[in-house]
């Protein structure tokens, strides 16, 4: 369409620049939202030393990056569930069997082949769920809240209310040692970025699911299978839940039953924060590791506040409105357009 | 001429821009009262978003515009109906989980006592103006069980029952067969003094009933001309900016080799009675039918999409147990399929262009699952070129894109999935008439290469010019097929209306 | 061959067709479902037939019915809304810390519960419907504000609520009615009422399609704002039943109903993802949950089977109205 | 039920949610006492769990007075919100005991330590190891719960008298180990100088964050859980500079509910409903001595690591209130073999009243935060 070869070569020629400027705008909708989270963060650690002088440091960048690293493994599993239209209500059971697997049955000598099998039976667990949303038409929210309530009984019921043994070898050398001053976790943490953005945004069954999040009726007469595509988000999600209450055993070296209900609504929050739509098809894992490291730093700084906790409590809310409201997409847009106008 | 009389629209100067992309620069447009104008341009050439600016969805970022001699901006759609300015969108704008009658009446539905809506009423003002405009739909119904050309004529009467002053159709025959009814209607209202702008890509539907066009092209207007005293090729430079390529009129030979790629025996499904058919190597298989004949069952059922009662499709001579769309693309060299709604079936509007092109067969631009960028590019190039879409867009989002421009993109994906066999419900549904005529071409040259096509068109003469064989469905039968000379349109148009069938074949054909 | 002319439709007749969308409805199914445990539960426990059980069961379901008919709201219009959770502890604190007795007290009370409620739901309506922030997000934060706002004024379990709303409130009018029976059945008339408003339609309309819906004139920013409004009201409700039911404050009264609000709507046959679904249902759905434990505790299931039971019966409860709903609905709207 | 002979006693034990060792522990040594003889003869037990909704156990005690339960052994997850339930119970004959937790309603048993002063007397050893001055972290249990609240109060009422100690950061733990490390992890960040720290259920939790930040450990007091007293025994911890008490919540408590339930519900014990005070735990580092045994004895209290988790709570014994029970009745709520029930002491303990917490409408002692198992070295 471009060449043309008309005969009526001045009209072409007259509208020759009006083909250039209906070029792409090149502007990346997501990109400038992850920029802005990331923005956001930085910018919220650098005010903290108004809180206290110790903040601002890069020791509170480390243990910032450090208690971010379960929210970030977590919210890599809800966000593709999220992407795919649903809801993952099983993670903080999931961590829960997980870590209790981990702590029971594991031990030093053979965590090699103990945490695997943990991880599959929770990525089972996770198929599980994918197959009553898929095959059974279950509401994702109800048949993920009602495998939470089983796993939980069952967890309940395989430990007898006190999970016994302690964290193997491997993950405490995972969440405690350091490597060159900084924690291997840090290390971790940015490997499962890169892999989980590549996963999420690079390759085929990321755009299956992109695509199955934005229409599903769409991706099934594309010819994707969307039944067995649908499920994987929630293996997956659950591996991740697993691998979490891992990490926290690691970390606190031993679990207990409740250790995963702090991360749910969290886990959530940061896909969202991170710019994802929680009605799927949208999103970046990169934005939800900001998401996730500005939701810990808001912790970390509010911790810091000397006010009653009724009073820190309103502020942190005030401030995940604030940063929302900065993070908007049409904010930017509009302030594009106002530029253009101007 | 125009200019003497007192215009019942005037537009000006009129500019609209999204992001970088300028889809409006400096139009202008002028319609009399009971005046039938034609909006005409190539896909994304802006028509939809002119539409829009009249219509008060979007507010332009220059120009003025008037409405018989005042000024006119409205700030709304709302605004805009007060001022008895309507629109029939190109991208329906009902809502399917509500009845017929409630999608009438919105926003404010007639009042009963205490300020709720009386449902009774409701329903008697929504069966009005379905009698008034000619429409037998139930008004209880959902609108979400109507079939697409249903909903497209619900669009258009709501409209009607709106637009006083000025009444704009963006392509309300897109997925309409018969026209006849509609042009009844837009008769009625060019004698009651409303202006009618009407956008269609069929010149000669639009010569059939419009006095003047517009043309755009790239977001400007060209030109008004009078329909009588432009022929084709003139309309067609000014739209595309070049004159027409050959059109190729004669039906190409027969196919190559005659081996059947589909057999269809006794296919049964709750619309469908046993329906069966062959479709050979190399070639082009229309289907004709007035809507609601079982066509989209027939298609939706060949991929698995509709669930079959009975009988059997074999592909390549093989048995074919067909689940999924994903299975058809398997099973032998492969089917693919070219769904009927384009905003609910066919696109994923958050995604790139290029990303709604390659999704079926992303793995082949993949290494290890990695998609690659450039090789994603380079193949969503290649194939965009085949259906002639700009390459400039395959990095938008497809929403982004102009109605004509996501249905190429579409046609583009069944192309990319390498399969053999295309079942293509619609091809050029909203596309323009240049590149009608290169998808023609691609399809022709496709079953050249030895690839086989089955399509169903709501325009006859792009079956009668089109197919080798051509099925003529009537109540979920095949009732007539024509093969090459014989495919004509009086022909076909006897056997679509069934004459030669008892009333009782249409039982159960309309859902 | 006028159009018409073509169309030879065959149509289901009338009442027909509303039987079957009434009964492909959720809230029949789910409705059913309640009379179904319920019979259960006299089987176990024949005192549950009882007006003394019956009303201690009313009492118990009152507030999770009552938010989760306001979750419904906005779940209808496509959003998820956390602040239920905060509503009701603010509420519930209001209620602790400033008693106001006497039945034109209770009303006083009431009013400014729903005026708390109301006040939330506007924030929310602003943030979402005028702001454009995602639903869960920005009810996350205020969520969170309303909590911090309960523990500043009350930083522990404590206070009285009013005798007469604790007492009135939960008793029985005529020794027959439940009194909180009859305020959820206030609740479902009113959105009976107003869901025949443009309003109430509207939000169905945003619910299934936003675009489609301005494009048809309506206003998605007025009507996702009446959504939350309405929802936030609810939730004052709630909280003020809560109050009659425990007599007492506690700043974390309403963190058990975030997710309970969730299911209960999901169970009465809303669709999460907007535009389906009714209030009745999540009423039913709501009571499913509560009677669940009773029958469970009267089967005498107990301790960490409990959960595993209720799981089952969430996913069998939601699976036998999918099969309900899809025998009496052939092709019907998705 | 079955002979029809003697009438077994229907006990429901409703808790609110199992899942940590506490809670699992209290639980455990019910069922165990339950088990053992003769109480195996007397006492039909049930068990319902009700989580963290109060709504829930309000339906469950509902159900247990409608199936005509004698006797409700619970940890209450509100001490307000089932006042009216308990009334109605106990209008029907239904004796209601709580334990750890408390409910206002007077017509309830409550069995606690809560009014013995584990707030004022840790606070007070943290200001004894840190010579009056310092800045300290607050870990603290849960927001807006009245444990916290009492538990805090008396705190911050020993802390308040000495213009040395700084709170440098207060935040909250849920009881919880893990987070009790994470929120301690956070302020650590910020005030990177802390010189002690007072915790509440979780601070084990402390003592890594500390361990993970590097350095030198500071003084902590907390509670009773396996890993922090093993520390505070720990000589390479103590050079480090760990020191501190621990003390706090026993699951006992829920063990000598029961056996209070079961002496006056068998006519044993005449008692009307009360608040019955259980005796605060009291382990400086000195203290600790390491169990060869599966229970306290020879004044041991603290068990090796491969015998239990580090968040065991150690003070689930008690020689002379709950002989009968060791580990196994801990962990797994079996009865120890041989084990029959001893009676309890003859004499109980009331609890000064504490508005909120254990009455309703009523006025705490003058004397509430007094001192009871330290004296101040330091003067402010
Ligand atoms: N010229 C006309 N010819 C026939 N019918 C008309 C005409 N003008 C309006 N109507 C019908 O009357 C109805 C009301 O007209 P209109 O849409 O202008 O309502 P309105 O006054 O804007 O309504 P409201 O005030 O409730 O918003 C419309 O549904 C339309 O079908
Ligand atoms: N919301 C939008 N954001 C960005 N670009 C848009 C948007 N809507 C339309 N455009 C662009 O504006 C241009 C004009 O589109 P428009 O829909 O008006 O075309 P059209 O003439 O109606 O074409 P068609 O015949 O294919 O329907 C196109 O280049 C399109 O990509
Ligand atoms: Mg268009
Ligand atoms: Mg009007």
């Amino acid at each position: 369409m471009n060449q043309t070869t008309g005969n009526d070569g001045s009209a072409t020629d007259t509208f020759a620049h009006v083909e250039d400027r209906r070029a792409s705008s090149g502007i990346d909708r997501d990109l400038v939202n992850i920029v802005a989270v990331f923005a956001l963060s930085a910018v919220l650690i650098l005010c903290s030393r108004f809180v206290s002088p110790a903040l601002g440091s890069w020791n509170q960048v480390l243990t910032i990056l450090t208690l971010s690293s379960f929210l970030i493994v977590l919210s890599f599993g809800q966000g593709l569930v999220i992407l795919v239209g649903g809801l993952d209500l099983s993670t903080p059971s999931l961590v829960v069997i997980g870590g209790v697997l981990a702590t029971v049955y594991g031990s030093d000598g053979n965590a090699f082949y103990v945490l695997p099998i943990a991880l599959c039976v929770c990525a089972l667990i996770g198929l599980v769920n994918g197959a009553g949303v898929v095959i059974l038409g279950i509401p994702p929210f109800i048949m993920t809240l009602a495998s939470s309530i089983f796993v939980a009984s069952a967890a309940l019921g395989l430990t007898g209310g006190t999970p016994r043994g302690n964290s193997p070898e491997i993950l405490a050398f995972l969440m405690k040692e350091r490597w060159l001053g900084i924690p291997v976790v840090v290390y971790f943490v940015v490997l499962f970025a890169i892999v989980g953005w590549i996963v999420q945004s690079r390759t085929t069954l990321g755009r299956r699911l992109y695509a199955i999040g934005v229409n599903r009726e769409a991706a099934r007469i594309a010819g994707i299978d969307v039944g067995l595509t649908e499920a994987i988000p929630y293996a997956i999600s659950a591996a991740c839940a697993g691998f979490v209450g891992m990490m926290l055993v690691g970390y606190s070296d031993g679990a207990t039953l409740r250790m995963g209900d702090s991360y749910l609504l969290p886990g959530i929050a940061a896909v969202v924060i991170g710019g994802s739509s929680i009605l799927g098809g949208s999103g970046s894992f990169v934005g939800t590791v900001g998401g996730a490291i500005l939701l810990t730093t808001l912790g970390t700084v509010i911790s810091a506040i000397g006010l009653d906790q009724g009073y820190r409590t309103i502020i942190e809310g005030s401030i995940i409105l604030v940063a929302l409201v900065l993070l908007r997409e049409d904010l930017f847009s509009g302030l594009r357009l106002r530029n253009r106008k101007a | 001429m125009s200019e003497a009389r007192m215009a019942s629209v005037e537009c000006r100067g009129v500019s609209k821009s999204y992001g970088a992309t300028v889809a409006l620069e400096d139009v202008s447009i002028s319609i009399g009262p009971g005046e039938v104008h034609a909006l005409l341009g190539e896909n994304g050439a802006g028509k939809s978003t002119l539409v829009k600016v009249l219509g008060g969805v979007v507010e332009p970022d220059r120009g003025t515009m008037s409405l018989t001699g005042e000024p006119y901006a409205p700030s709304s759609i709302l605004g805009a109906r007060r001022c008895g300015v309507a629109i029939a969108f190109q991208e329906l704008s009902l809502l399917q989980n509500l009845t017929v009658a409630e999608n009438l009446c919105l926003p404010k539905l007639p009042a009963a006592k205490a300020g709720l809506f009386s449902r009774g009423r409701t329903i008697e003002k929504a069966s009005q103006i379905l009698a008034r405009f000619d429409l037998p739909l139930d008004p209880e119904e959902a609108v979400g069980r109507l079939s697409l050309p249903d909903r497209q004529r619900l669009e258009i009467v709501r409209a009607f029952s709106h637009g006083t002053r000025l009444l704009i159709l963006d392509e309300p025959t897109a997925s309409l067969s018969d026209v006849d009814w509609l042009f009844r209607l837009i008769e009625n209202a060019r004698k009651a003094g409303t202006a009618v702008l009407y956008i269609s890509h069929r010149l000669a539907e639009v010569r059939s009933i419009c006095s003047r066009a517009t043309v755009l092209r790239n977001g400007r207007s060209i030109d008004t001309v009078d329909l009588a005293g432009a022929d084709d090729n003139r309309i067609f430079e000014m739209m595309v900016g070049r004159s027409a390529k050959k059109t190729l009129s004669t039906h190409a030979g027969k196919p190559k080799s005659s081996g059947a790629v589909l057999s269809v025996s006794d296919l049964t499904t709750d619309i469908l009675d046993s329906v069966s058919f062959e479709l050979k190597e190399g070639e082009i298989l229309g289907v004709a039918a007035l809507e609601g004949q079982g066509q989209r069952d027939l298609f939706r059922s060949l991929v698995g999409l509709e669930k079959r009662r009975s009988g059997s499709i074999s592909v390549d001579g093989k048995v074919a147990d067909i689940r999924s769309p994903k299975g058809a693309l398997a099973s032998g060299r492969g089917m693919a399929f070219l769904p009927e709604e384009r905003k609910t079936e066919g696109i994923f509007a958050s995604l790139t262009t290029a990303s709604n092109m390659t999704l079926p067969v992303v793995g082949n631009v993949a290494s290890f699952g990695v998609v690659s960028r450039s090789r994603e590019r380079d193949a969503a190039g290649e194939t965009a070129d085949v259906v002639d879409l700009a390459r400039r867009y395959l990095p938008f989002r497809i929403s982004d894109l102009s109605g004509g421009n996501q249905q190429k993109a579409l046609l583009a994906r069944t192309v990319m999935t390498g399969a053999r066999i295309l079942l293509l419900f619609d091809p050029t549904r909203g596309v323009d008439v240049g590149t009608k005529q290169s998808i023609y071409e691609a399809i022709r040259q496709f079953t050249e290469d030895g690839g086989s096509v089955l399509f169903y068109s709501s325009e006859l003469p792009e079956i009668t010019s089109l197919a080798q064989r051509c099925l003529v469905l009537y109540g979920g039968r095949i009732v007539e097929a024509f093969e090459g000379d014989a495919i004509e349109e009086q022909n076909l148009v006897g056997a679509m209306i069934g004459h030669r069938e008892d009333s009782a074949a249409s039982k159960g054909a309309y859902s | 061959m006028s159009y018409a002319a073509s169309l030879a439709t065959e149509r289901t007749s009338r009442p027909t067709l509303r039987l079957k969308r009434m009964l492909s409805g959720g809230a029949a199914v789910v409705f059913v479902l309640y009379l179904a445990m319920y019979a259960l539960y006299a089987w176990f426990e024949p005192s549950a037939l009882s007006l003394y059980t019956f009303t201690n069961l009313m009492n118990n379901s009152a507030p999770l019915a009552i938010a989760a008919a306001g979750e419904t709201m906005v779940v209808l219009a496509r959003g998820f809304d956390l602040s239920v959770a905060g509503v009701i502890s603010l509420t519930n604190v209001f209620m602790a810390i400033y008693p106001i007795e006497g039945p034109l007290g209770a009303l006083a009370s009431l009013a400014i519960c729903m005026a708390i409620g109301a006040a939330v739901g506007a924030i929310n309506g602003f943030l979402v419907a005028k702001l454009g922030l995602q639903t869960i997000a920005a009810t996350l934060g205020t969520m969170i504000v309303c909590q911090g706002l309960s523990l500043v004024f009350l930083d522990a379990p404590g206070g009285y609520v009013a005798q007469w709303v604790s007492y009135e409130l939960t008793d029985t009018l005529f020794g027959v009615l439940p009194i909180s029976g009859l305020i959820v059945l206030a609740v479902a008339l009113l959105w009976a009422g107003f869901s025949r408003t443009n309003t109430g339609l509207g939000i169905y309309a945003v619910g299934a399609d936003e675009q489609a819906a301005s494009l048809s004139g309506i206003s998605v920013t007025a009507t996702r704002f009446a959504a939350f409004v309405g929802a936030g009201i609810l939730y004052g409700l709630a909280g003020f039943m809560l109050s009659a039911q425990t007599a007492t404050g506690d700043p974390n009264a309403g963190e058990s109903f975030l997710l309970l609000a969730f299911a209960a709507v999901a169970l009465g046959g809303t669709s999460l993802s907007g535009g389906r679904g009714g209030i009745l249902g999540s009423i039913f759905g709501a009571g499913v949950l509560m009677l669940l434990q009773k029958v469970l505790f009267a089967a005498g299931v107990s301790s960490f089977y409990t959960g595993m039971f209720q799981s089952v019966i969430l996913v069998a409860a939601i699976v036998l109205g999918n099969l309900i709903g899809r025998t009496f609905s052939k092709g019907a709207v998705r | 039920q079955d002979s029809g002979s003697d009438k077994k006693y229907k006990i429901y034990l409703a808790m609110s949610y199992s899942g940590n060792s506490w809670q699992s522990e209290a639980a455990n040594i019910v069922k165990a006492l339950a088990k053992t003889p003769p109480y195996d003869k007397q006492v039909e037990l049930t068990e319902v769990i009700s989580g963290t909704d109060p709504q829930a156990q309000i339906s469950a005690y509902e159900s247990m007075i409608q199936a005509g339960a004698d006797g409700v052994i619970s940890f209450p997850i509100s001490a307000t919100a089932l006042n009216r339930t308990i009334k109605r119970g106990c209008d029907q004959g239904v004796k209601f005991f709580m334990y750890d937790a408390t409910v206002t309603e007077p017509c309830a048993y409550n069995v606690s330590f809560i009014t013995a002063g584990f707030g004022e007397n840790t606070a007070q050893a943290l200001v004894n190891e840190l010579g009056g001055k310092g800045k300290i972290f607050l870990s603290r249990g849960v927001p807006g719960n009245s444990v916290d609240k009492r538990h805090t109060d008396g705190a911050m009422h020993i802390f308040d008298q000495y213009p040395g100690i700084s709170v440098a950061a207060e935040y909250y733990s849920y009881w919880d180990d893990r987070t009790t490390q994470q929120e301690t992890a956070k302020a650590l960040a910020a005030h990177p100088d802390v010189d002690g720290i007072w915790a509440q259920a979780g601070e084990y939790g402390a003592v890594q964050a500390l361990l993970d930040k590097g350095g030198k450990l500071v003084p902590i007091t907390g509670e009773n859980s396996d890993g922090f007293r093993l520390a505070l025994a720990d000589p390479k911890m103590q050079d480090m500079g760990l020191k501190g008490v621990s003390s706090g919540s026993p699951p006992a408590s829920a063990g000598y509910a029961f056996k209070i339930m079961m002496e006056v519900l068998t006519g044993k014990r005449d008692l009307e409903p009360m608040n019955i005070q259980y005796p605060l735990p009291w382990v400086p580092a000195a203290d600790v001595k390491l169990c060869e045994g599966d229970t306290f004895e020879n004044g041991c209290n603290v068990f090796p690591s491969e015998k239990v988790p580090s968040s065991f709570v150690t003070e689930v014994f008690n020689p002379t209130l709950l002989p009968e029970l060791t580990l196994t009745s801990a962990l797994d709520g079996n009865p120890t073999p041989g084990a029959t029930i001893q009676p309890l002491p003859e004499e109980i303990t009331k609890a000064p009243d504490s508005p909120g917490i254990n009455c309703q409408r009523c006025e705490a002692p003058e004397n509430q935060y007094e001192l009871t198992k330290v004296k101040a070295t330091v003067q402010p």
